[in-house]
């Protein structure tokens, strides 16, 4: 967060340099069962971002020495194609890559009845194929999608969902700009039905205050995301069925 | 989704059987005639951070292609020419062989090929990328991203390679060196590739002709009927007679498959 | 040595039950309060050769940082600012359980979130470590070598990297410009982590409770009470009212440690 | 292919700089048993390339995950040593070897009785001692030898040859400068009995006419390499046996 | 060795930079069982050194093709810790490191029983935490009091010493200016009860006459620095029992 | 080929004890004396593209050693000085137990001790291979290649070391520096390697006595019988006394391979 710069971020009248209000999302799109050699996956774009997710397995795990004997592991693997951004990426996870890698995993581990599939992986791929801010939490979102279409047995559709700060004022789901030059960001995931909070990471500077304000936020956008979910999985599932 | 996948490896003599009992009169698993590819839909600048690129759809194999185009030093022995590399992933969501990790000599042989074709069919005028002779140049980053795997990524790389080319525009204003131009393309070579099954030679091969095909032969031709580039591939061998017919056949192929790279609709997404 | 060591992996129910039971009853397997951290001890200046250093005993626990500060380029985008870069070693002598070989995931978590707190919180005033704009500027490696691993390495790495950097001196002589000064600190972020532990939350679990927690929340605030950093961990999950908690007892619990780590001796060993 | 310059690689006499005819043959020179721990091996002297090829196996393949129940794998690996080239070459495998290692495999495996020996590897070493052009065609024909030299039951000796077009003309088994500022190259493996073509590569210009004529004048150039395999497998098993 | 200077580092009195006779060790200090996770673990502070060592073993040796079926395998892995010298060190062992892992590794050996505990690993990590000349011999003598701790049985307690050459003079346990502008450096690891030699490795320029003196110099330390070793580990074990 | 080979792993105990016997008779299994080495056999020039070679048979073991010569820049801390760097490759064709991938302990050690030799005995005057002080030098790389591997790769490597750079040339020309010169060789370290199997002691050890050697010792001299650098190995040990004997025999073994390494035909391949 925070390269200084004069650029305002909010105008006279409120609005964010898209026009958005402060709590106000992006435009969001979801589609399901868009690849057809994965067990399941999902299509995402919110915002800038457009974002694959794939999931396949329960398969036995491999190599053997990761299988765990009481339940499956959970492997997401985050990864941003070379020119998903303005500065080609070079291929390969960087470091940042392995650690939204492990804490997606775990979020996702928080909803998947992982002890009915002894010895399996279940892994979770997620490629940001065009990169605005906010992509561990549309990543989320587009493998919980992916997962379900997988048949994966779960216990909520998971969310993902970030708020943060810019020009001082806590604000949902920070943009491209909005994250170079805010003052705070907030990823989140939550399970919307019992409003669990499974992946919580911020940066910046933000007073208590400021602070829950913006979680708040984000957990009742979570809502809304969440029945853009369940529209996206009818869409699927009533016309093929 | 995906209910009954054919895939490699499950019941392979049978299927090998049945492919060879379709080729014996004729046709193939999905009804196409030896010498007919896959529906080939393209889409332009489909990802917006990139200069250039393209979403292939073969069939059921998905292939995107992104385009880079950054400022570098040119090699010391080419002072006067931009700089092209290619680079593919085989990402792990594409298919339940592909593992992740670096590429593996499949993503480089495939990564190769495409370049190849571009290179020596001079797709990209690379004299026209010199900012400062010896000292800064234009470095063009191909990156064949693929995204769903039914069989033959190297026509679907190919093809993605040379629309999202001719899509790129040269960033020059974002390094102040500018206004931004099209990247410039001289020819358009395109690759068709052809697999080996018993004594039959089928053009563009799915994922289950690829599992029981013995040879796989790539030519890449441009429009004016010339080769630039050949990659034979498998533990199978050709005669000279089918490598004669497979290079006439991909002449064909390849100028109809060259009509809607430079046909398709620009920057609009399905 | 170490006679009776009851790790992790080890009969884990009988444990579970066990610190379930004593939680049940407001007190932890070390007699720990749920919101009292283990006893903190922190040498400055134990590594001469490093330009600051800190060996921080966090319980039994064990973590050396040392920071090295040298000349180099800064990136293009922030001509005007010195560079922090921050690693972690988990030495496969602190516990049976590392191994030799480049950072893991654990590894690379643990010297994103410590970086995360530093740099979030302004602990360095990087333009202060500008030599010539956009040419030459300080590097600052803070290097986080665990030695002995008794739980929360987020905190002890923490704690370790901030008091190192109080600690620090900018090697000007060294490369001829000009004399050597303290490394301008601003501020003094501090993490406090928690994990949850059936219905329970503690502060600065141990090896035994993170090995049965079901999730995990670190919180960085600094001297004005504001937060800096967050990263929560593991497959379970908080409630928001949990979160608020944790957000306070952090503060709390970061006032005092803060003390500590500013408050210690200067360069002497224990 | 193809930097550009204003070299001359074919006179007046329709000769090439080394004096050879478009159809002619760089001096060939070849040794079957040069090395004492490999179970087969020979060396060849091409034009200016030096090359060792060694065999081992058939022996278990390992790691045991690489096994294939039906047959021996056969994994050949091309190598320049760093001193090979006029530019010191980094140790390791660059892509380019990685690529004709597994051009080299596949054209190799064509001949080989590979369901013979289920389970286990056949390794192929071919180290590039010194390069002018056409290391890829002359290690193929070394490994060939090797193959021999290490009773491994083939159906045929494989042999590599190159053609290619310079100044407008399609030649044979093109050198480093004609390689370096020449307009084709194709470099090929043929079956001599069948005349099967197992590997076929090819990069550069050409019409359908030049093309289908160098792959001719190479596998006629072929036979004649044959003879020399021949040749040096008789003088090790003639004067040992 | 010999980067080459005007510094003196001999005075005329015939003392070192450092104020030591030619045959006089740097001060050392020991401690033994310092880590709690380690099985054995020892600190030593030699000269301006400061190194940690620790055992972990025997346990089954991993992975399982490393397993030896008649005896425990030795592996010590020598590490510095990126800030221990003033050019700030790239984490991850280099090649110097190999080469010092491999050696200690074979000299530790030479003391234990390894017949006793067949298909385990008995792994050595030595870190040095900042760095003084004789790293490595001061790094051995900690491991050794580390087997200790751990309870490996031995046929001796192996003992670190240096000597080598500055100013034409053969002297003990060079420090780093001696190290960097002497003549020549003999790192030796040493049994004290037979005197039998378990590391020797040399660099710089030595008459025979000068070498063997280093060598008997060395010997006769190690008697010395053996002594020290006895009373860190009664420290240990007299206060604990 | 090679029918009856007698590798290490085989029937090691017989061997042990025949080996063993042979020596309590005062000779080898080869019938060699305990302090004579193998066959030496140097070609000079070998690969015409390395700017010097070597190709060396020391009995049935063969290495070849290249030196590339390339223009760089010098250390910060040795400006006015050339350098030198090592390489060794255990190439998998020279025997079973090497495998593909990067150097292993062995290889690195190996270029290290032959790298201390070179070094340490100044063999290069790295001082003439400055071409503009503090900016540019000559950097001479000795790569290492195995080819065949029946013992002792320390002294096979190190002669041919040698023997490379006597026959280099700086390749001035090529970079536009001037006239090509010799590579400027001051000194001749030669190093000899012994084996301890049971109480005796041997030189020049083959793979058969590698296998069942206690510890190994590799002493390189120069041609004033000075020292330059010692290597022990293996987990067995040395006394002082047989430390004396193998620093003696090591000086006169290698004044003879020294004669060889200089007076062998010079460019000429056998």
């Amino acid at each position: 967060m925070g390269i200084k710069s004069d650029i305002r971020l909010i105008d006279d009248n409120g609005l964010r340099i898209d026009g958005r209000l402060p709590n106000q999302l992006r435009p969001i799109k979801m589609e399901v069962g868009v690849l057809d050699r994965a067990d399941g996956s999902a299509y995402i774009e919110w915002g800038g971002n457009k974002i694959m997710a794939a999931v396949y397995g329960p398969r036995e795990a491999y190599p053997k020495h990761v299988q765990e004997a009481e339940k499956a592991i959970i492997r997401a693997r985050y990864s941003m194609a070379p020119f998903s951004v303005d500065e080609r990426k070079r291929p390969g996870p960087d470091r940042r890559a392995v650690e939204l890698s492990k804490v997606i995993s775990e979020a996702l581990e928080s909803v998947i009845f992982v002890e009915k599939y002894p010895r399996t992986s279940i892994d979770v791929y997620i490629e940001v194929l065009q990169a605005d801010a906010g992509t561990r939490v549309a990543g989320i979102t587009a493998a919980s999608l992916a997962l379900a279409d997988a048949g994966i047995p779960m216990r909520d559709l998971i969310v993902g969902c970030a708020a943060g700060k810019i020009d001082g004022v806590v604000v949902l789901d920070l943009n491209k700009e909005e994250d170079n030059y805010g003052e705070a960001d907030v990823p989140m995931a939550i399970l919307p039905r019992t409003r669990e909070i499974a992946l919580l990471q911020m940066d910046g500077d933000m007073t208590y205050e400021e602070l829950t304000g913006a979680i708040e936020m984000a957990m009742e956008a979570a809502q809304t995301i969440h029945k853009m979910q369940i529209e996206a999985l009818k869409r699927k599932y009533v016309e093929v069925e | 989704m995906s209910n009954s996948k054919f895939t490699a490896g499950v019941i392979p003599e049978m299927k090998r059987d049945y492919i060879h009992r379709l080729a014996s009169k004729g046709t193939r698993i999905d009804g196409r005639n030896f010498d007919e590819i896959r529906p080939l839909e393209i889409v332009k600048g489909y990802a917006k951070r990139a200069e250039g690129s393209a979403l292939v759809r073969l069939g059921r194999t998905k292939v995107l292609v992104g385009v880079k185009i950054e400022v570098g030093t040119p090699f010391p022995d080419t002072p006067n020419m931009g700089i092209l590399t290619t680079n593919a992933e085989l990402a792990p969501l594409a298919s339940p062989t592909f593992e992740p990790g670096p590429p593996g000599e499949e993503a480089i042989e495939l990564a190769r090929v495409v370049d190849r074709g571009i290179r020596e069919g001079h797709a990209i005028d690379l004299e026209k990328l010199v900012i400062e002779e010896g000292e800064k140049v234009w470095i063009v980053f191909i990156d064949i991203h693929v995204l769903d795997y039914d069989g033959n990524l190297f026509d679907a790389s190919g093809y993605g390679a040379l629309a999202a080319l001719t899509d790129a525009v040269v960033p020059a204003s974002r390094y102040e060196l500018g206004d931004d131009f099209k990247l410039p393309v001289l020819h358009y070579p395109v690759p068709v590739t052809f697999a080996k099954i018993g004594n039959w030679i089928v053009a563009d091969p799915n994922l289950d002709e690829e599992s029981i095909a013995s040879a796989r032969l790539t030519v890449t031709t441009n429009e004016e009927g010339h080769i630039n580039a050949m990659q034979k591939g498998l533990s199978g061998t050709f005669t000279y007679e089918e490598v004669q017919k497979v290079i006439n056949m991909s002449m064909n192929i390849g100028a109809k498959v060259r009509e809607i790279i430079l046909g398709d609709s620009d920057g609009k997404e399905d």
